[in-house]
């Protein structure tokens, strides 16, 4: 009973929030929705018991990446684009592509059922993957995609750096 | 309007991104500008790349005044200048009226003089220092730097009734006899007091964070200190050995011995170096004017209605934040013709755009504060 | 509990929601949102099927997808700095330098 | 209804926790206030607040009292909706993440397993509220304040967050509850295994509450207020309450992490356990203290107060005291641990708050660059370095069988010389950085 209501709320606010993200004309208030629709989906985490997923998605996500989003708004003017046109010319066709998406994508879904057991909740004995188990497999299966990653990080950062610095 | 001139646009929607700057204004409500001074800061980012500063919201025009009072009326005007150190310009218009009509006040009147002038630069570098140290954000010399403070404002009041505009001293000596436990009191406060300098210097000068804020901020060489006609304890931290007190004698200074201190580099660790020092020095010079205090009288003779011949004068005495000028041209009546007073805040102020380009924000408030500025001289 | 599939759902409209913003909107901070969203979307799903299948890796990925997220905002917003400091401009159909 | 029912009956221990925290820490900050004023006036040679009751003792109550009547401005041209909600953003993210801390064995809401993180990913929430309060506040002295306050933040949490990689190294969990049991486990805190993480953590601790000589985004005598500058009344108050809310944070986790959480000094000697005596021997001086002083105050009421102050304080240390007194084995002496471990954490909380207050009014305020240059060319080396050094020290331990009492010291000299060599690099580095870029 507390699970669905749970995860009903948060299901919620997440699709809300993130209609709110697309569609509002003021970009500080798309962020600020944004960072609920992650949050949301944080507490959509917690309640498929991945704490420390949600934790990095809070940590990460929320805390550091949107905190860059609200840093670059802050920095670049905001009244002029709040009164240009908001959509582009191929709107209607983007929108018509995208919906098209979504019903090719609920179809794979109901046609998925029959493979696996989508329809009922998954079993609660099923092992719920710890901290130390998501430790365990991230540091030995997955040692040389992490050191990628890292890797990626680097070159991103150093990539941001060179782009945002005034004159090199 | 005065906007008209401002060199550089302000865009009214720039942003800290679009225009490359933003305009801050500073002030005249502002914590730390020192009173109403206004500085309109050239931004990149948090670097100041331009600066001006924009006065006049203390002015009550007190040259103006002056030509409508006589000698005798206008002495007190002078007080409301410089309000943290009035004894000195009183000290100022007072000998400078002495010198229009050729009269001198009595010796023992000059030593009373030189004691309360030097405790009023006391005053005034405690003052300074608290709101310096304020400024960079050290919250507790404040109240020490005040306690000490107000045992000079107690003999103020003692000597003459007032403790800020003091009106001590009248035009041919003074109005009122020193009191009777004058020396004990002086003494008292002077004896314990470098003990008390070293306890300022112990919170700050070896503090990192400290030295770190002030070394290297707000140079000024000394060549450049004396083409902006620096005074003062700035023209000193920049390596200029110019004390007025030494050069051109006033009041009893001749008297006395005292060393004029100097710093090296012109930053504003140097000027705070400098006002600490100068500090021990006052309170020498205290100590050795007590010791024998002259007898006789305390009135020289100028008579009852002033009337200087006409002819003009200029007088200038080394007030705490530098020199202090006044400018008296007399048309023979009992009424000042023209009063032009050089108020060392407000030249030492001019050096401000110079000293800032290349800081940044936080260094706004350290180099306002090591300029020691009044803001009632500065408009006057 | 819940039926996976609900997750899935839940996935597939934010996932949609992050699509049409991409498409459709002219801000590109906006569209950069949106494609945060979309990374998102795809982290749930993969948590819902860790859960089913009972195994970490549905996680691991999602860290992966996470760190990948924070490496693209960096860059993107680097080059969206970079971008306004030359054009004036946060619109996306404007940036067309290299368009022929 | 029957599930409300049940769900009541499970977690009333954590709602009940959860009311409390939620009611009692705007108290708690307004008293660690008045603490701070009467602390800085001690240093200042003044008295403080006096007025209000004795000694000052009501001036809390009266300042929040004060602050709620006011009237509530919001600028014509402050983005109202943002303007609003910034302030609740940031005491929520405060007191939510007070929500996982043990206060003692017995009073925490929830004993999550990844406990520690919990606190710092929630608290590092709150900076929306002042990046959006500063912003939406449409002023230029604001909008400086949140920028300078966002970079410090971000900054100054990657070197707390690796300060806290090591000493969480050392415990192996992240439950602070275990992290405690480790510390009573190993006989020694871990602010003796690993000084130099301690260090780093209240250096970044200082600087993420924004507190001086670290208080750049609310420099009153640079940026008037910071991002607070167009807040007013009570709006303003919540600002305040979520920077003391967060000063009882990190103190909380500095004590959980590094000075043994509710553990007693030598909590596994027996030898020292006399020392169980201390708080009521502790409280009873005040109390005595307040009697003393009680006689003394000009006003009837005053004087009625304080001596109930006093009162109530050996109130307090009677029920301290009961549990040693009571026979072992009954529901009284059962009570130790609790009591006792709530006393002990507060006290180390409180002691961490005073430091917090002694470094603010000693110290100057660094200016913005030196206070970046401290954090990225200084604390994080260090706090990588010391990482590393708590690594081989473990390896050491564990692999090579060395002793704690070798293994610990030599690494701690190790990073000790590190950050010698790292602050020798940073002085040269300052003085070519004295005016900054001149060329532009």
């Amino acid at each position: 009973m507390l699970d669905q209501i749970v995860f009903y709320f948060f299901a919620a606010l997440a699709v809300i929030s993130a209609v709110l993200v697309v569609t509002r004309r003021n970009i500080v208030q798309s962020a600020i929705f944004l960072i609920t629709a992650l949050l949301a989906t944080a507490g959509i985490f917690l309640q498929l018991h991945a704490e420390f997923l949600f934790i990095v998605q809070v940590i990460l996500y929320a805390g550091g990446i949107m905190v860059l989003f609200v840093f670059v708004i802050m920095l670049i003017n905001l009244d002029v684009s709040l009164h240009q046109v908001q959509f582009n010319r191929q709107w209607w066709l983007g929108l018509v592509l995208a919906l098209a998406l979504g019903a090719q994508l609920t179809v794979a879904i109901a046609v998925g059922r029959s493979g696996l057991p989508l329809g009922e909740p998954a079993p609660a004995t099923m092992l719920e993957p710890s901290t130390e188990l998501v430790g365990k497999v991230l540091f030995s299966e997955y040692m040389l995609p992490f050191e990628i990653a890292s890797i990626l990080l680097l070159v991103a950062m150093i990539g941001a750096v060179v782009m945002a610095k005034k004159k090199v | 309007m005065a906007d008209q001139r401002v060199p550089f646009a302000t865009h009214a929607d720039s942003t800290v991104l679009g225009a490359d700057e933003i305009v801050l204004n500073m002030g005249p409500q502002h914590p730390s500008t020192h009173g109403v001074l206004r500085v309109k800061l050239r931004l990149d980012g948090e670097k100041v790349i331009g600066s001006e500063c924009v006065i006049g919201y203390l002015h009550r025009g007190v040259e103006k005044i002056a030509e409508h009072r006589t000698y005798t009326q206008f002495a007190p005007y002078v007080d409301r200048m410089d309000y943290v150190a009035a004894v000195s310009n009183g000290l100022g218009y007072c000998e400078a009226v002495e010198k229009l009509l050729g009269a001198e006040a009595p010796l023992r009147a000059r030593v009373i003089r030189t004691i309360l002038t030097e405790l009023q630069r006391i005053a005034s570098h405690l003052f300074w220092l608290g709101t310096h140290a304020l400024d960079i954000g050290a919250l507790t010399p404040l109240f020490y730097c005040l306690r000490e403070r107000e045992e000079i404002l107690k003999i103020f009041e003692k000597y003459c009734g007032a403790r800020l505009t003091t009106h001590a001293f009248r035009i041919g000596g003074l109005q009122y006899e020193a009191y009777d436990e004058f020396e004990k009191d002086v003494e008292r406060f002077c004896k314990p007091f470098d003990k008390r300098v070293d306890e300022y210097e112990s919170l700050l000068t070896g503090n990192r964070i400290w030295v770190g804020r002030t070394k290297g901020i707000g140079i000024l060489t000394a060549k450049e200190a004396i083409d902006y006609a620096a005074s003062g304890p700035v023209i000193r931290a920049s390596g200029v050995k110019w004390d007025i007190r030494k050069a051109m004698p006033y009041a009893a200074y001749d008297l006395y011995k005292f060393e004029i201190p100097t710093g090296k580099n012109g930053d504003t660790f140097d000027r705070y170096i400098v006002r600490m020092e100068e500090m021990r020095q006052s309170r020498l010079i205290c100590l050795q004017a007590i010791e024998n205090i002259p007898a006789g009288p305390i009135m020289g003779k100028v008579g009852k209605v002033l009337k200087p011949p006409p002819g003009e004068v200029y007088h200038a005495i080394e007030a705490p934040k530098g020199e202090l000028g006044y400018y008296i041209v007399s048309d023979g009546t009992t009424q000042p013709y023209r009063v032009r007073i050089r108020p060392p805040s407000l030249i030492n102020l001019e050096a401000f755009d110079k000293m800032i380009r290349g800081h940044l924000v936080a260094d706004v408030v350290a180099i306002i504060g090591t300029l020691d500025i009044v803001l009632g001289e500065v408009d006057r | 509990m819940i039926p996976t599939s609900h997750y899935l759902f839940l996935s597939l409209g934010l996932f949609t929601v992050g699509v049409i913003g991409v498409v459709t909107r002219r801000n590109v901070i906006i569209i950069l949102m949106s494609i945060e969203l979309m990374l998102n979307a795809v982290n749930i799903n993969l948590v819902a099927f860790s859960r089913l299948v009972g195994s970490a890796e549905g996680h691991v990925f999602a860290i992966f997808i996470i760190t990948d997220a924070a490496a693209e905002a960096a860059v993107g917003l680097g080059i969206i700095i970079a971008f306004f400091r030359n054009r004036e401009t946060l619109l996306g159909d404007e940036m067309d330098l290299l368009k022929w | 209804m029957h599930s409300l029912i049940d769900f009541l009956l499970t977690y009333w221990v954590q709602l009940v926790c959860a009311v409390i925290i939620v009611a009692v820490l705007p108290l708690v900050a307004g008293y660690i206030v008045l603490m701070e004023r009467k602390v800085m006036a001690d240093m200042q040679a003044r008295l403080g607040p006096m007025r209000v009751g004795p000694h000052g003792l009501l001036q809390p109550i009266a300042d929040a009292l004060k602050l709620l009547i006011k009237e509530d401005i919001i600028p014509d041209e402050a983005d109202k909706a943002i303007f609003w909600v910034a302030p609740l953003i940031s005491v929520t993210a405060g007191m939510l993440a007070m929500s996982t801390l043990a206060i003692g064995p017995w009073f925490q809401i929830a004993d999550l397993n990844i406990g520690l993180l919990f606190i710092v990913g929630i608290s590092a929430l709150g900076i929306f509220g002042i990046v959006l309060g500063g912003w939406s506040s449409n002023s230029h002295y604001s909008l400086l304040g949140a920028l300078r306050s966002a970079a410090q933040l971000v900054s100054y949490e990657t070197a707390a967050g690796m300060a806290i990689v090591g000493a969480l190294m050392l415990a192996g969990t992240l439950s602070t509850r275990e992290i405690i049991a480790t510390q009573n486990d190993y006989g020694v805190w871990f602010v003796f295994a690993a000084p130099v993480g301690f260090f780093i953590y209240v250096v970044a601790s200082i600087a993420e509450t924004n507190r001086a000589p670290f208080d750049l985004p609310e420099a009153e005598s640079e940026l008037v207020a910071g991002y607070m500058t167009e807040y007013s009344g009570f709006r303003w108050a919540l600002y305040f309450l979520a920077e003391y809310t967060n000063m009882v944070v990190v103190a909380s986790i500095a004590t959980t992490l590094f000075l043994g959480g509710w553990l007693r000094p030598f909590a596994g000697t027996r030898a020292f356990n006399f020392l169980d005596f201390l708080p009521s021997v502790l409280l009873l001086g005040v109390a005595g203290y307040c009697f003393y002083r009680a006689p003394k105050q000009p006003v009837k009421i005053q004087k009625m107060v304080l001596a109930a102050v006093g009162a109530m304080i050996i109130l307090v240390a009677l029920i301290l005291a009961a549990p040693l007194l009571a026979p072992a084995g009954s529901f009284v002496a059962s009570m130790k641990a609790g009591l006792h471990g709530a006393f002990w954490f507060l006290l180390k909380v409180g002691l961490y708050i005073y430091l917090f207050m002694w470094l603010r009014f000693t110290f100057p305020r660094y200016r913005f660059d030196q206070l970046m240059r401290l954090g990225w060319q200084f604390l994080i080396p260090l706090s990588i370095v010391n990482v590393m050094g708590i690594g081989v020290a473990l390896v050491l331990h564990r692999h090579f069988g060395w002793s704690h009492w070798t293994a610990f010291p030599l690494t701690t000299i190790l990073t000790l010389a590190v950050a010698g060599l790292l602050a020798a690099a940073g002085e040269k580095q300052e003085k070519t950085h004295a005016i900054v870029g001149e060329e532009a």
